[in-house]
């Protein structure tokens, strides 16, 4: 394992206190506990949007911190969910009376941590409400399973949701529309190689030089199986055909296409990804309205992506486009 | 041989030092079905908790309120899913040992509540291949010991035995909770790193019974 | 070698066919020959900028054309130089009569390829001024060698020259600020892993795991020397002290601090490297007035990173802020 | 035997098959000392003027027309350094090769072009670790053997031979120019790629005049 590190133990502490150095007009870091808010007071009426879960996908969460999207990010130990100590400030930073929104990927860690914060959270008279992103449509069958993990489609949820709350909507509608967001996108992804969680020091699951794993999660956990290694726009095809079939996607529809990169990959590699996505997109009628390409929910330096498809509707397209400025997302 | 404050911070202690020694091995287990982290997330809740423990001014009064320190010290310094899911267990078992010290039965109230404390939080039972596959066969076999006459010791030394069983029983299991779910059948033929602690923890419960 | 690629030969096209369907409002993709070009028509009046050189440093440069940044990019074989005939074609779409500036990075290849096309452009009229970006301190006695060679640096030299051309300057402006920056700007970067050029197949050269190589390319050409692996803090220093001591940088003056990644290295362990070598700009009393920290001027999936310091001035600070709209770089 | 048209085209195919063929070794030295792409670079070159070759309706009526030809193609083909290095060389030769058949001296003039056109775009002189190392060498075999009466033939015969021993003969120098010139002393031992792609170039063309 080679990784620009000092202690293992720190990395997570010491990565954020080079972002907040770095994006000080952005975000104000808190490291004991740990989490990142806006920087300045929280705008008086606005609905405060939270979200949080293991280090190691970054940007998410604490890049996405800003205008038009989250309020505070709560990072945990590299591929562990943060704690309720933490989660509870990062709920009081980003309440201005208006209430919060927690946005929690269905992992049973962050489920059961941030449920305990908002028992917290409720006892001190605040107002949250939650929603689980679950697009990972790698986990097939959720009656034997956690259910279906939150992964790349976090940032359209929290986008979007972030638009709707920096517009003014009430704490309903922001969990309304986060909802919507959640209902319409789904995520498939692949690992050509696993990554290396720095205080465990060997990958994190086996693959062979000529295999990848399909359906494979965010928290270098293994994914639905593994198949041999292939080209790019085979592979590609096994990644959006679920997607695809998931959403149940007619002709005419627009979409959302966003190809995001596992860490270790070269954009450039995303960009044959994206290429053959549209075109499997395009072959079934489906219009490619707004695209995203790049390294947004990472696993460390695995290599491989995932591709997410969000149904668009006028609503959540203007949302969508509306400004944001954060470390990692800006228009 | 009482199960006293005493014990309970003792327990603690062995349970920090048997979780460092096993850190990389239950790691290992976490890596093959889950993320690889669950060494690594006990050691630093355990450790956590024995830094509370030294900086105590003097013992609690009572089992409850040692165990109470432990749960909220490890619901905010494990994270992931263990993190609740044992806080929540040490909330409860705190709930129920308001006593200097335990019996029998005592000992088994504090293990029945720790176990409804993780079916509560965690929605999972028996045969999952979760910490509940270690937990339910030691708080069955520290019942049926107590309600035979046996002492507070005798109950714990069959609760861990049962819980080492109970982790070894995970093996074959197919998990439908937590993040081995995701490996489908995939996650057959290797050990619950949760059920693993689970008996790693009652294990340090009875030797610290013994030490005294 | 896993990659996610079809034919090794199709990579560069098969880029840029996802990149132009991703970035169809800012870029228009020309394949045969390959060149990439602002949308639209040139702004009259406007110096047009160019710039380009080998495939598999992405997002550099096709990723930087659009407002405020380049008027057109042009990308050779991976690790190789474009052909005068793809450069040609690109001086003509980005000369709206102002003059093009041509900003080529410092290798053998590129400036001949470059001085070719140049020669064509003459025989057209076409007045095309170059400058040549040399940034990389680790070629230390360029006496003996082929010169300083122009690594991330590059970013600044096309930010800031991009900005004066949109604001508009003239032909003789526009070069002078480009050249003030390559004066100023010093880069020095470090390899933990090599990477595999697609159509070779084998890593460009040879890490074992404990040794990294300091003084690193962009072309999977090795470094100044390999040294054991240490720990990000040390590795930082070795990169920070010879950038601070070639720029001559004194107490109380500002830099823009740029840690940019190889391409496999994540987010994360960039801002610890930030954070590092922030702390050593300031030991010495250099202040640290803008920031860049991500993924610009990469070797496909290499691991590592470099550091650049940028000593600026209110002109080139002003430049730096002004407004940039491409698919890399947006403020 | 004589030097003419189809000795030049030929001349072309020859080299194509052999660069076809050298292409993982020439890559092997550039990735030790450069950035690992010549071979696949000049693969891509010949391989378009073969195509150029190929869709040709009838052949020129001139060596340099041959060249010319080359030379237009290597240059929007190859890129990296060696691109527009070859390019210039073909181009120069073509300039003085504006003939049906070349002669001794014919023979000489084409190569001395040829490094004259290297030179003037890369400024290296002899010793530096490039393709001049081995240009240079089989300009002054050729010379020597044309001004002592040999035929075209033997001085190409004497150039290739020659290119060859300059290729071997930059193992031990320290490269000054090009990107093996970043590694200093650890561009030592290792053999230049240009150096030998020019020997497999000038041995394609003693082949070419051999077929007939
Ligand atoms: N719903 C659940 N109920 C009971 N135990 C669970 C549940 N989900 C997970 N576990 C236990 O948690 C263990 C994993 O803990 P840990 O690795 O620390 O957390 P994470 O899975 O978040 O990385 C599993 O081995 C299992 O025993
Ligand atoms: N200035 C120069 N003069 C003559 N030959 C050179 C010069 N620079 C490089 N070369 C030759 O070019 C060869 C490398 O070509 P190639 O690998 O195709 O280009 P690049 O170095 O751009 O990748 C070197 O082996 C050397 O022989
Ligand atoms: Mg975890
Ligand atoms: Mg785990
Ligand atoms: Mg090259
Ligand atoms: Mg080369």
């Amino acid at each position: 394992m080679k990784k620009l590190l000092n202690d293992p133990q720190d990395a997570v502490k010491e990565t954020l206190e080079g972002f907040g150095a770095a994006h000080a007009d952005l975000v104000t870091v808190h490291l004991d506990p740990a989490y990142v808010v806006r920087a300045g007071e929280p705008r008086a009426g606005k609905v405060g949007l939270v979200s949080g879960g293991g280090s190691g996908h970054e940007p998410l969460h604490a890049g996405f911190v800003g205008l038009g999207m989250l309020d505070a990010a709560v990072p945990g130990a590299v591929f562990t969910s943060p704690t309720p100590d933490q989660i509870a400030p990062a709920f009081e930073a980003a309440d201005s009376g208006a209430g919060v929104l927690a946005i929690v990927k269905n992992y049973t860690g962050d489920v059961l941590n941030f449920e305990t914060a908002v028992e917290l959270a409720e006892i001190d008279d605040r107002q949250v409400a939650t929603v689980v992103v679950n697009d990972d449509v790698a986990v097939e069958d959720s009656l034997y399973t956690a259910g279906r993990r939150g992964v790349a489609g976090t940032v359209a949820v929290e986008k979007i949701a972030g638009a709707a709350a920096e517009r003014g909507d009430d704490l309903a509608a922001v969990t309304a529309v986060a909802q919507r967001v959640i209902d319409n996108v789904r995520t498939m992804g692949v690992a050509l190689t696993a990554c290396t969680v720095p205080h465990v020091g060997k990958p994190s699951f086996d693959l062979t030089d000529d295999e990848i794993e399909i359906g494979i999660g965010i928290h270098g956990e293994p994914g639905r199986h593994k198949v041999p290694m292939a080209s790019a726009d085979e592979i590609t095809d096994q990644l959006v055909a679920p997607v695809v079939e998931d959403l149940g996607l007619a002709s005419g529809e627009e979409v959302l296409l966003l190809v995001n990169g596992m860490g270790g990959t070269p954009s450039s590699e995303l960009y044959v990804v994206y290429r053959r996505a549209r075109a499997l997109l395009s072959e079934r009628g489906v219009v490619v309205a707004r695209s995203l390409v790049g390294n947004y929910v990472t696993s460390l330096e695995m290599q491989g992506a995932s591709v997410t498809v969000l149904r668009l509707d006028p609503e959540l397209t203007e949302l969508w486009d509306a400004p944001v400025h954060t470390a990692a997302l800006r228009w | 041989m009482t199960l006293d404050v005493a014990w309970a911070m003792r327990w603690m202690r062995c349970t920090a030092e048997a979780v460092a020694e096993a850190k990389t091995g239950l790691t290992e287990l976490d890596r093959v079905i889950g993320d690889g982290d669950h060494g690594e997330n006990l050691d630093r809740g355990f450790r956590a908790v024995t830094a509370k423990l030294d900086g105590l001014e003097s013992p609690p009064a009572q089992v409850g309120d040692v165990l109470k320190l432990v749960a909220t010290t490890l619901m905010s310094s494990v994270g992931g899913a263990s993190g609740p899911l044992y806080g929540t267990a040490f909330l409860r078992a705190a709930k129920v040992t308001g006593l200097p010290e335990l019996d029998a039965h005592g000992t088994v109230a504090l293990l029945e509540a720790a176990l409804e404390g993780i079916t509560a939080r965690g929605k999972a039972v028996v045969g999952e291949k979760t910490m509940v596959d270690a937990w339910q066969p030691a708080v069955d076999a520290a019942e049926s010991v107590a309600s035979g006459g046996g002492t507070a010791h005798d109950a714990l030394v069959a609760a861990a035995d049962a819980a080492a069983a109970g982790a070894a029983a995970t093996v074959p299991l197919l998990a439908t909770k937590g993040r081995a779910s995701y490996l489908g059948e995939r996650s057959q033929g290797h050990q619950d790193p949760g059920a693993t602690s689970t008996a790693l923890i009652l294990a340090a419960a009875v030797r610290a019974s013994e030490e005294e």
